[in-house]
């Protein structure tokens, strides 16, 4: 059941030829690879290849189908793409040319709204002030264009990833 | 003798107080707000109470019902940790207008230190050394040329009223004097509606070094040594350790001197901390008194052996300090490194959140005060330091190489931390020889970049272990009805046969 | 310099060996039986090699495939630990012969130490104390009697091929000798085929205290003090401490002079430990010398500041040792105890098994030393031997006060341990007081038995706290399917009934 | 929903009478307690009762209605009384004379065994030696009887509670 997997902007096929136990003979992309891979703790794997012994965490992303992959040095994204990935991937390209949402990368509590529905707004001016830890963040426009909808109000409290601000940009053709 | 502590705080150091205080077998009474229930420090304590909604203005500021928990849990005494109302001179009042024992100065020495210009004279008073300056406003170009001549340049002209780097000029050479001195003059009247300002010595490229002092009710007080904290991040700091690498016998002598002379001034009770400019000539200069225990005490107390909160608690009892000065030693070295919740790859932008996952350094020298735990939520309400991790070993050589293993075992997991950040502080030149100063961060912009060392081999590893992961979340029930395609028969099939295989 | 060390170990010590390697920039190879895949040394290693099937002789005790692994990844020195190949003087031979250093002794030093006779041979030869007493048959009953008042009472005839307590006789006036030694003789008769015994004080009430040796190759040796090592449980140490309460400078200086001599009579080279009886009037005696570093190492590390496992490779290097004796010094206090998965109320059966749960003591003064993890199962293959915990403070009696505040901090959940037992020794009066010796345990099992300190209100919230939980899981999915009464429906409705009251 | 709990030899029946976030009164036998109570981690409950603050470890034991509960300083047994237990405690009652079961309080591996079946034991013969550990244990006969069944043999790696040796009591009336 082969599949593909991206990492930054490169895409690759893996394919489990053979398993014995934890032992994986696989192709990843063009390249054949012996692993010993066994799961330790809930996400966690530990991975000997070529005698070196490395820790992996698999920690979910957004969706169902990406990971932030966590080494003892680093972390990678990681998407597998399936059918219905390749499918909502195609479905996006239809609608790119549609609004931008700002939305906070984490939780906190809305301090500010500097716009209002309809107002115009050009890109890098400053739309909504969130706090988080005693620390206050500025998130700018990123277009030129058009408050669409507004779905916070001040003192609110959101989640890593809410919806703050839909902005229609303008197209100056 | 004190039977039961309320710590009027959370976090590592409420957990870091509450351990003292059982070692003492005195009991501790925990508070806490809507959004810290599940808090370690409610866990760790004998006692807990509910103050409040989780802003720290309703809850861990609120001196009202502080002090009616205080009474309602028979606490005989307050520890009010740092930051909150740790220096708040109003609080030490109540408390003691309660009845309460307040483990820290007095509400004098509080206010006496809270104020700049006032501990500045005070210092002045005291003999101790202040950056040379002035406080009159000068009249005549001649007066003012006359007095920054004195003084020396570089120097700075800063408004009286001023703060938030208003109103202040950085002036190199006599040429650019009276112009820079006018601008400045003008810009704090329309900032502050006072035109006072005063002159001081720029110190160039300073050191940050602080002294830990002791002082209990019959004014012995005592220094236990220094802490280099150069290593900060807008004003905020990150890396400390003790000895300073700066430091010479001479020179210690003679700020802890000063330092004692500083505490001794305002009558000072207590643990306290005098911090210090220090310029590579070893000149030093009074920067400001932070009446409290500091967060990088442990380094401190790794070196002296002396538990810092025990002292403050027996001190607060009303017991003679026992240590004597000339019986303090500092063995060998100890380095702190504050971990935050933070993306150092991304404008260390906060990160609060769920602690998925958690594994600490153990091991030989290595000291870890934290208070989160797997499955703890990070509330964004208030700091975002999860822990601070202490190392301590016979030489700085070997003591930076230990933290660099404590860095490599400490795994945490669900929220972006600053510990690959310090992993690359430990690995800078400059830190590693320990020529660095408060600019040390700035100018080490290059080492302290993120590096992705990651090469087409540990990508594909990586991509075949997330490929393992979603094959089994596949497999399970549900994710079988998430995916509504005629895929899912055949994954069945495929896992059926994998089981084949694997047996 | 040695860049790449095999440690032909698992567990605990082998993680330990492989912190002191990545403090030292040196790559660690872990080598592992069927049953370690998981295990924690395999995953903290650079490189890791499976050696063979779970039981000992097929795995960590093979040593034709240690050897092969060492020469597969390059690695040019071998760390034995403790246990399994440590003291195998055959092992040592043939890692030397293939051209790869052992971090130990000499062969030569392993097989003199080995052997119970030799070494005390040696040992009176080299002026260290022994047990007096004799290794001559003696032939008739007045030279029996003569030797026997030369040597004193009470004393204890010993097979000399004995072993395990047969052929042991303990005498403790002479009207019992005559015929005690006539039964000794036929006893080691019939179990060993040999009648021969000797004479030997018996030490009525001793304390086991070891000295921490060091030697390098050049023949400098040093001491490292001593350890405290008599709470045992048969035979097996449970606590240790640094200094000993029995502790005079002038036993301290005696005792360590003859370790050194000790060491020095083999020519030994790398960390060791000889073993001592000690009375009450501080006679001392060698007991043995133990080739290879000890589990209770940290206590000394601690105290002295020494990393003994990187003193162990810069030896194994060929390095001078930098550590002058006159420069040593014992700061503070140490203790360590062993946390074992045992059930200590169930006379300390072994409790493998999987680890549900693990929270680790933090904080001042505290240092862990374990492997398992949460999900980790222990193998019933190997050791019991969990972690060790030892703390350390100014004071002995602040170092017990530590840790007991441990001890209440650590949980390990999924394995019995032996925590609670530990708990107990520490709040033991002649533990407090300093005053035991090797039969504290047995002298003191009132102390140290199991009390249920639960009272009705406890029983009740216990029970509340489970019903709570039992609720959950009925709510769950798969619960449901369990229940397959008419009672899961209203279940169901309950759970959506609290939900209601929930908001 | 009231249900009885038993830890120890006392019984006692649980009602919640009204809950309010983590707040819950509750009726436990004859007395009312007002209790804070709140899920930490997997298993581990927070408890606030008087102010006191307490720790509770829920470890499932052997059956899905029996736990280990364990706090800092003790742990307790503790049975949930449902319809289903009442009515296997009634059955096993009918049972009750039945076979003896030696079985392994823990995982390990059987060293020897020194009885056949058929084979006469008394009571304080050892049957099956079993080691874990580096350590071995021996397993005796409770009662004075005639092996019935063996399960395992020499070698075999055995689990917690695993039947080992079936033993007919014989009844010396």
């Amino acid at each position: 059941m082969p599949f593909e997997l991206r990492i930054k902007d490169r895409t690759a096929k893996v394919e489990i030829l053979d398993q014995q136990g934890s032992f994986y003979q696989v192709k990843i992309g063009e390249k054949l690879y012996q692993i010993d891979v066994t799961k330790v703790e809930s996400g966690v794997y530990s991975v000997i290849y070529q005698g070196k012994s490395i820790n992996m965490e698999m920690i979910e992303g957004s969706t169902s189908n990406t990971y932030i992959v966590n080494t003892r040095s680093n972390d990678y994204q990681v998407a597998i793409i399936d059918a219905k990935t390749r499918y909502l991937e195609a479905r996006k390209g239809d609608h790119d040319s549609g609004e931008t949402i700002i939305s906070s990368p984490m939780p906190g509590k809305i301090v500010r709204l500097l716009v209002k529905k309809g107002e115009k707004v050009a890109k890098g001016d400053t739309v909504i002030i969130v706090s988080a830890m005693k620390m206050e963040s500025e998130y700018k426009s990123p277009v030129d264009g058009i408050i669409a909808k507004i779905f916070v109000k001040a003192d609110d409290v959101v989640d890593a990833h809410q919806p703050l601000v839909e902005i229609e940009p303008i197209n100056e053709q | 003798m004190i039977k039961k502590v309320l710590v009027a705080n959370r976090g590592e150091i409420a957990v870091r107080i509450m351990r003292s205080c059982r070692e003492m077998d005195i009991a501790s009474v925990a508070v806490y707000s809507s959004a810290d229930r599940k808090s370690q420090h409610v866990r760790y304590a004998n006692e807990a109470y509910y103050i409040g909604p989780s802003p720290s203005k309703e809850s861990y500021l609120n001196i009202e019902k502080l002090i009616e928990v205080a009474k309602l849990s028979g606490a005989d005494a307050i520890h009010p940790g740092y930051g909150f109302l740790s220096e708040n001179a109003e609080f030490a009042r109540r408390v003691i207008e309660a009845g309460i024992r307040f483990i820290g100065p007095t509400p004098e020495a509080i206010t006496a230190m809270g104020d700049k210009v006032t501990a500045r004279k005070i210092m002045i008073e005291a003999g101790v050394s202040v950056v040379p300056g002035t406080n009159e406003n000068l009249d005549t170009d001649e007066a003012l040329q006359r007095v920054a001549r004195e003084i020396g340049y570089p120097l700075m002209i800063k408004a009286s009223a001023g703060g938030g780097g208003k109103g202040m000029r950085l002036v190199r050479s006599e040429k650019e004097l009276v112009a820079s001195y006018n601008m400045a003059k003008s810009e704090a009247r329309t900032a502050f509606g006072n035109d006072t300002v005063y002159i001081e010595k720029y110190i160039e490229s300073p050191h940050h070094i602080e002294f830990q002092v002791l002082a209990d009710q019959r004014g012995n007080t005592i220094h236990l040594f220094e802490r280099e904290c150069s290593v900060q991040r807008r004003h905020q700091k990150v890396v400390e350790e003790t000895p300073s690498p700066l430091m010479t016998p001479e020179l210690r002598a003679k700020m802890g001197e000063q330092a004692v002379a500083a505490a001794r001034s305002v009558d000072y009770v207590g643990a306290g901390t005098v911090e210090f400019l220090v310029d590579d000539d070893h000149n030093f200069y009074f920067l400001e008194m932070n009446a409290r225990l500091q967060v990088e005490h442990p380094i401190t107390e790794r070196v002296t052996g002396v538990d810092l909160v025990k002292q403050q608690i027996l001190i607060a009892d009303g017991q003679v300090l026992k240590i004597k000065q000339e019986a303090l030693n500092q063995f060998g070295h100890a380095i702190e490194c504050r971990i935050y919740a933070e993306d150092p790859d991304n404008n260390f932008m906060p990160s609060p959140g769920l602690i998925k996952h958690i594994t600490e350094p153990l091991g030989l020298g290595v000291r870890t005060d934290g208070y989160v735990y797997e499955g703890y939520e990070i509330p964004i309400y208030y700091d975002p330091m999860i822990s601070k991790l202490i190392v301590w070993a016979l030489t700085r050589e070997e003591a930076i190489q230990r933290m660099k293993r404590a860095l490599f075992e400490y795994k945490i997991t669900g929220v972006k931390t600053s510990i690959p950040f310090l992993k690359r502080i430990m690995d800078t030149p400059d830190f590693v020889s320990g020529k660095y100063n408060t600019h040390f961060i700035e100018n080490n912009e290059d080492y302290l970049m993120s590096r992705n060392d990651c090469n087409q081999e540990c990508e594909d590893l990586a991509m075949f272990v997330a490929y393992l992961d979603y094959l089994e979340k596949l497999s399970s029930v549900n994710m079988n009805k998430e995916v509504e395609t005629n895929e899912a028969s055949s994954w069945k099939e495929y896992a059926r046969r994998r089981n084949v295989i694997r047996f």
